[in-house]
């Protein structure tokens, strides 16, 4: 029992460290304004959304290696439609998150139906999906400029850098929330979520029990370009611009994210709650580092020391 | 023709029929031209050797394999299954002799997987699903909270687990591979009464066993596969164990249990003192532990229910438990049993009872997984002789006779009691002088069974000790000089074989007091 | 003639030239295209070539991999190129493979980055440390004439240009009363521009200027800032100044960044030497240095058509 | 029997497109230049040496995401040793050898003893390596002069940027080779490669059997950062330089070869003829679009699908 809420240890554990060593200014912690706790959720708000995904992806046992790709092909498609081809705010939503679905749908059918390894197919769909991006935005980043006329994007687009309830809360931290929140009632509440965790746990024996394992396989990855897709907007609008190298990396974070929050990479074993935890973990730890002004090359350092220990001391929940 | 025939079984309509079924892995096949029939309200026994390819035939009627030749029926109609649900969706389940349960989630989410409860807005309907598992656990006898992760189950709970799963399907047609070789005689009885009720429902059973007194007790009728064709169909209430064993070999069957000379007055090779094992749970443990001795040219059984403790005695011999607290004096000197490296080193193998989670590398050759143990031995400047290795292989496996076509096929084409053997050569391999073996004969053909207590007997004859857990009963009574018998992890009882039988196994294992 | 200029080797001779009844192939090889400009001096030096009608340009991207570049120059040697356009990843690692070029016969243009030793025909490109001295005047003279305190952000740690916009600037600040408060390394990214600038703002609320070592972090700056309404108490300058759509220009022109610095292409020039090398069998001079200029919103959309003729 | 050799198959089949789609000049087919073959086997070398290491990490089923930080770390050393030190060539190759060999047996022992996902040790080993390499070498990369005075490498050493036989075959390509042949003799061998499949077929079958797991797994990745560090080497003697950034993304480069070469991801199959059949084929590829000059955009897909394809197909051999 203890252990269900074991991933959030660590964060607590960080949060308590960066009060500790957060910076003060007239008797204020700098860390603990409101303004700078919402501005770490806005930073993970696009590796947390993709990490959910990656979350289903590695509960089946799976990896997803292509989502940094598909976020920035998301994020030229969105400037492109919006800003090249004058789609309205709806459509290019629609289609750009289909085109994540459907690339993830299509490395699903890769990976289960002609049973390829996710870890090879993925790092295949990351070099074209990063092709398809650049193709599609000539090799430049694509401005997004505001307004009605022709070669601008609506104005509501804009939002997704702003903040709500006062210009507190960033639109994307919100849109993370929601989607976390989804995920996890999701994860709990669905037969497909304890076909998901069957997958991962026991392939064969799910398979035997009648579980469709193909087809919620497919799915699963479906959900992650999907998610990916989504982050790749968000990424859009907070830059005001959509460049085919957007998401460079990304995947890793993601993972990272993952596996602090407890998610076994073997599969069958983990939630999207500790994912949550991991992805702030993390984003705490960049904003405590930053905020004091550590050297980068020793950020470097303290954070893959953090990250080794963290999912560590995930090893301690009984197996 | 055939098929109405088939469903006309001697008059009698089956629930199911197989028509001249045919099935090849590869080069190998493994069921030839079968016919097979199951009726309402009967138990029907499939024997074989070990690879006479009964579960190959029941997987093609659970749907579990789908590129078979022939026909299947169920109520006279011809049918093919595209998988495993289509099977369940016209009445048929099974259970597999592998546990194929998902060790991350609870006794009841395996139970329901793929037929999830739902509430009306589609949403997982836990509590009817804990609800039902609770039924079902309280109507079959099993006592298990369904809230349990199936992964902290041990083995034998984990079958129960699987025979609740099939049963709470509803099954017309229940199939049963091997469904007590972790289980005691105990919850073998319990089991015999659940099935007894589902025979009286109507529904047919398919159920495979090598243990032969289990067919007496249950079977109305017996088919005998050998070499993927039927040999032998018998009436089970009227057959003797020696003619099934006879059908399924085709030769008359040697003396099941071959005596070996004890020397009782062998050097004591473990002795153990109050032995406690603190992984277990505090508090339930009587700390006055597990005494024992082993000597050389001795074998000497554990028995107990499911639970008693048998296994983790076993792994802490090896150093590959938790940690424990008494003495170990092993050839004399107290051991500190670091694990499994320097147990093997100083002469004391193990067989784990889950061969195919503990034992085998399946994807791995015969021949790489029974040098493994000897690789290091038998390497000059760390180099291994190809030549050296392939010798000794196949020596191994000449030796225990192992039914394979080469060494270096994969384990995993090899039938169940096959795979065992494999574990076995590996551990002689080694030439040991203590033998831990856990469940040896688990899904082992009589025939495969009477040379492995052979080969036990052998090598006690050389002077090497055996210790030996076991669940079925009249194994212990047969192999061992000695059975020591556990409950709640200390030894309550030391029979003597000679002047005990089975009937005084239970009674001591149960908690009975036994008088000698 | 130029030859003293040349201490070892003999120049090879021009016998690439063929005059203007020639076919050429060219081969670019170029660093990283997924830098913004670095694809903007690809396209732009495929734009020029459009007028050259005996050009065939063949380009490469070495993916910020210097040894990938390598093997990119080893490629064009076995395709026997007629001359080689390359803007190296870094200087050292591409020397060897450029001279082997060079010394097979085939003229060399290094554009942006040089390699070391004298191996090639013509070097253009623009002076990083100026550029950085060019902001810092800028900073000290007209965003804070009477001093005050500034954030950095950097390109990525370890590349020469990323060392030297930041030693030009402090030359240039030097004695004027300003302190860089804080200098974080932004990889060249705009989101980590914005990630960086995020914690600047809020670990150095008395920062008024960010002086990032190119566009897309100012801009990403810019972003933290408007996030926290602080967007017009400060003052953003970067460096680049790319004509394109998402480039720099628009950005000061939007009022968003109060100053870039233009750092040329050189993909014009470039294609302007190779006429001169294959068609006209002329002499380039060895160096070709060109000019930055300030870009504020004065000469923004000016400089912006210029540079799109037509667009 | 056939199948042993399936790994070759793809990179025949590559081969001969590589033939039929040639360019030519004056009748000579330019691929089959044997100045363009070696070409071929030079530039894959260090991902080849990479992924030698990385077969017997896989073959264990693990990972080791940190090899591309490792050659960076390496060549970093390699040359600050050389230039900044003015160490001699042996010391210098063996602080750096023992600083790859150093660092992957930490890796070992923190993802076999403290049993944390190789994944995640080794990712954080990435970010750390990284660190050390930027703060080695003072962020900036170093450059190699050669000579005998202070300050520059012995010239010995810049015989890695050199061709040996004739001015024909490139040195490193000659170390590649070396090194995959002993790497060959050795997982056929010894006594240490049957304990390194059986931990990969069945790990905890392995314990029981009596192989030092654990030991066998740290020694693993000792190699594995050893081999990486050799890369590392090389690289700094082809260049005459080392830099921090060195190796960004090698480690994806060399997981390809080794999955592409029928090695599992799964660990337990797979061998280090089929790694360097990977690697060479990927080089071929990469060569083959290079010498067509195939837009860069196009050949991102290009390699996306084959790597996918050449997965697939190892999937064919029996199971
Ligand atoms: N997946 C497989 N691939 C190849 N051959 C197989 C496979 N499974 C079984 N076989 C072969 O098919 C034959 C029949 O095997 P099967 O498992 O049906 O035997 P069985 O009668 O159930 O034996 P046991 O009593 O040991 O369980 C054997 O020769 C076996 O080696
Ligand atoms: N890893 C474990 N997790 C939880 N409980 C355990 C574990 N290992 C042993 N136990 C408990 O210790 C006791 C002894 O189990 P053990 O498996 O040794 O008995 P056994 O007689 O071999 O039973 P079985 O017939 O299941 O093999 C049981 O109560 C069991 O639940
Ligand atoms: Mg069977
Ligand atoms: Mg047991």
């Amino acid at each position: 029992m203890i252990f269900r809420f074991q991933s959030l240890f660590g964060l607590v554990a960080v949060f308590i460290a960066a009060i500790v060593f957060s910076p003060s200014r007239n008797g204020e912690l700098l860390f603990l304004t409101s303004d700078n706790l919402f501005n770490v959720v806005r930073a993970v708000s696009e590796i947390g959304i993709i990490a959910v995904g990656m979350t289903f992806v590695i509960l089946i046992g799976g990896i997803d290696l292509s989502v940094g790709a598909m976020l920035g092909l998301a994020a030229v498609g969105s400037a492109v439609l919006l800003v090249e081809n004058d789609f309205g705010l709806i459509p290019t939503v629609v289609i750009v998150l289909a085109v994540g679905l459907v690339f993830g749908l299509l490395q699903g059918i890769a990976s289960a139906l002609f049973s390829i390894q996710a870890f090879i197919v993925t790092l295949a769909g990351l070099q074209i999906a990063r092709g398809l991006a650049r193709i599609w935005s000539g090799g430049q980043g694509v401005a997004i400029a505001y307004g009605d006329g022709p070669g601008e994007a609506p104005v509501t687009f804009s939002l997704l850098g702003e903040r709500t309830f006062n210009g507190l809360v960033p639109i994307p931290a919100l849109i993370f929330i929601v989607v976390a929140v989804l995920a996890i009632l999701f994860l709990r509440g669905t037969a497909f979520s304890r076909h998901v965790y069957a997958i991962g746990g026991n392939e064969k024996a799910a398979r035997l029990s009648g579980v469709p394992v193909t087809r919620v396989k497919i799915i699963v990855f479906g959900i992650c370009g999907l998610l990916a897709a989504l982050a790749g907007i968000i990424h859009a609008g907070q830059l005001n611009q959509g460049s085919p190298n957007d998401g460079l990396g990304y995947e890793l974070d993601a993972i990272a994210a993952v596996v602090v929050g407890g998610t076994s990479l073997a599969g069958g074993r983990g939630s999207v709650v500790g994912t949550v935890a991991g992805a702030l973990l993390l984003g705490v730890l960049n904003n405590i580092l930053a905020l004091n002004s550590v050297d980068t090359n020793v950020q470097l350092l303290i954070k893959g020391l953090v990250i080794v220990v963290a999912a560590g001391l995930q090893r301690l929940r009984p197996s | 023709m055939a098929q109405w025939r088939v469903w006309m079984d001697n008059g009698v309509a089956s629930l199911v029929g197989l028509v001249r079924i045919s099935k090849s892995y590869g080069g190998v096949r493994a069921c030839r031209d079968v016919d097979f029939t199951v009726r309402a309200g009967e138990v029907h026994a499939l024997l074989g050797e070990n690879g006479a390819g009964k579960s190959t035939l029941m997987r093609v009627l659970s749907g579990d394999l789908t590129d078979y030749t022939g026909t299947i029926t169920v109520g006279g109609k011809p049918i093919r299954f595209h998988g495993p649900a289509d099977a369940q969706r016209a009445g048929i389940a099974m259970i597999h002799q592998e546990l194929d349960l998902v060790p991350g989630l609870s006794v009841a989410e395996n139970i329901f997987l793929g037929r999830e409860p739902r509430t009306p807005v589609r949403t997982l309907d836990r509590r009817a699903m804990l609800r039902e598992t609770r039924n079902l656990l309280r109507r079959t006898g099993i006592d298990l909270d369904p809230r349990r992760q199936v992964g902290e189950l041990r083995t034998g709970e984990q079958q129960l687990v699987s025979i609740a799963k099939a049963l709470s399907l509803d099954a017309k047609v229940l199939i049963m591979d091997e469904p007590t070789s972790a289980l005691s005689s105990a919850e073998v009885d319990r089991m015999f009464t659940v099935i007894a009720e589902l025979r009286r429902g109507g529904a047919g059973i398919v159920y495979i066993s090598h243990r032969m007194d289990e067919i007496g007790r249950i079977a109305d009728r017996a088919t005998v596969l050998r070499n993927g064709s039927v040999v032998a169909e018998f009436d089970a209430r009227d057959m003797t164990a020696d003619q099934a064993a006879e059908a399924m070999i085709g030769r008359p069957v040697r003396a099941m249990f071959t005596t070996h000379e004890t020397t009782d007055t062998g050097e004591k090779l473990l002795e153990v003192t109050d032995l406690v094992v603190t992984r277990s749970r505090p508090g339930r443990r009587d700390p006055a532990g597990i005494s024992l001795t082993v000597r050389r040219g001795e074998i000497v059984g554990l028995a107990g229910l499911l639970g008693s403790g048998r296994t983790e005695l076993l792994e802490t011999l090896f150093g590959a438990g938790g940690r424990w607290q008494g003495s170990v004096i092993f050839k004399g000197r107290s051991s500190r049993l670091r694990g499994p490296r320097s147990a093997i080193r100083r002469g004391v193998v193990y067989m784990p009872e889950d061969r195919r989670i503990s034992g085998l590398a399946l994807d791995h050759s015969v021949l790489a997984n029974t040098v493994l143990s000897i690789v290091d031995r038998i390497a000059r400047f760390g180099v291994v002789s190809r030549r050296r290795e392939a010798g000794e292989a196949t020596r191994i496996v000449r030796e225990l006779s192992v039914k394979l076509a080469s060494v270096r096929d994969p384990v995993s084409t090899l039938s169940g009691g096959n795979q065992q053997k494999i574990v076995l050569g590996r551990m002689l391999l080694t030439e040991p002088d203590l033998l831990l073996l856990d469940e040896p004969t688990r899904g082992v053909d009589v025939g495969a069974k009477a040379e492995i207590y052979q080969l036990l007997g052998q090598a006690a004859q050389r002077g090497m000790g055996v210790l030996l857990a076991s669940s079925e009963l009249a194994e212990l009574v047969g192999v061992c000089d000695r059975v020591i018998v556990l409950r709640g992890g200390r030894n309550v009882a030391e029979l003597q074989t000679a002047q005990a039988g089975e009937a005084e196994l239970l009674a001591a294992s149960m908690g009975e007091v036994v008088q000698l | 003639t130029t030859s003293e200029n040349r201490p070892g080797g003999q120049p090879p001779a021009n016998t690439a030239c063929k005059g203007a009844g020639g076919k050429y192939v060219i081969g670019m090889s170029q660093a990283n295209v997924a830098e913004p400009y670095r694809q903007r001096m690809d396209d732009d030096i495929r734009a020029a070539a459009k007028s050259v009608p005996q050009f065939e340009v063949r380009f490469t991207d070495a993916q910020q991999d210097n040894s990938r570049q390598v093997s990119d120059v080893e490629n064009f040697l076995t395709q026997q190129v007629d001359l080689l356009i390359i803007s190296p990843n870094e200087a050292k690692p591409l020397t060897a493979v450029v001279k082997k070029a060079y010394d097979k016969g085939i003229p060399v243009i290094v554009l942006d980055r040089k390699v070391e030793g004298d191996a090639y025909t013509t070097w253009i490109g623009a002076d990083n440390v100026e550029i950085g001295r060019q902001a810092g005047k800028y900073v000290a003279e007209q965003l804070l004439p009477g001093g005050g305190k500034i954030a950095e952000i950097r390109g990525l740690a370890g590349s020469t240009p990323a060392k030297e916009r930041g030693d030009g600037f402090r030359e240039a600040i030097q004695g004027k009363n300003i302190d860089i408060a804080v200098s974080q390394d932004g990889d060249w990214l705009r989101e980590k521009g914005q990630e960086k600038a995020d914690a600047i703002l809020k670990s150095n609320p008395d920062v008024s200027v960010i002086y990032a070592h190119n566009d897309p972090m100012a801009e990403g700056a810019y972003l933290a800032a408007r996030a926290t309404g602080k967007q017009d108490s400060l003052k953003f300058i970067g460096i680049d100044g790319l004509p394109i759509p998402s480039g720099g220009l628009k950005a000061v022109e939007a009022g968003r960044l109060s100053a870039t610095l233009i750092y040329p292409t050189a993909g014009k020039e470039a294609v302007e030497s190779a006429r001169k090398i294959l068609v006209d069998c002329q002499q380039t001079p060895k160096t070709q240095t060109l000019p930055t200029q300030l870009i504020t919103k004065e000469n923004a959309a000016q400089v912006y058509a210029k540079e799109n003729p037509g667009g």
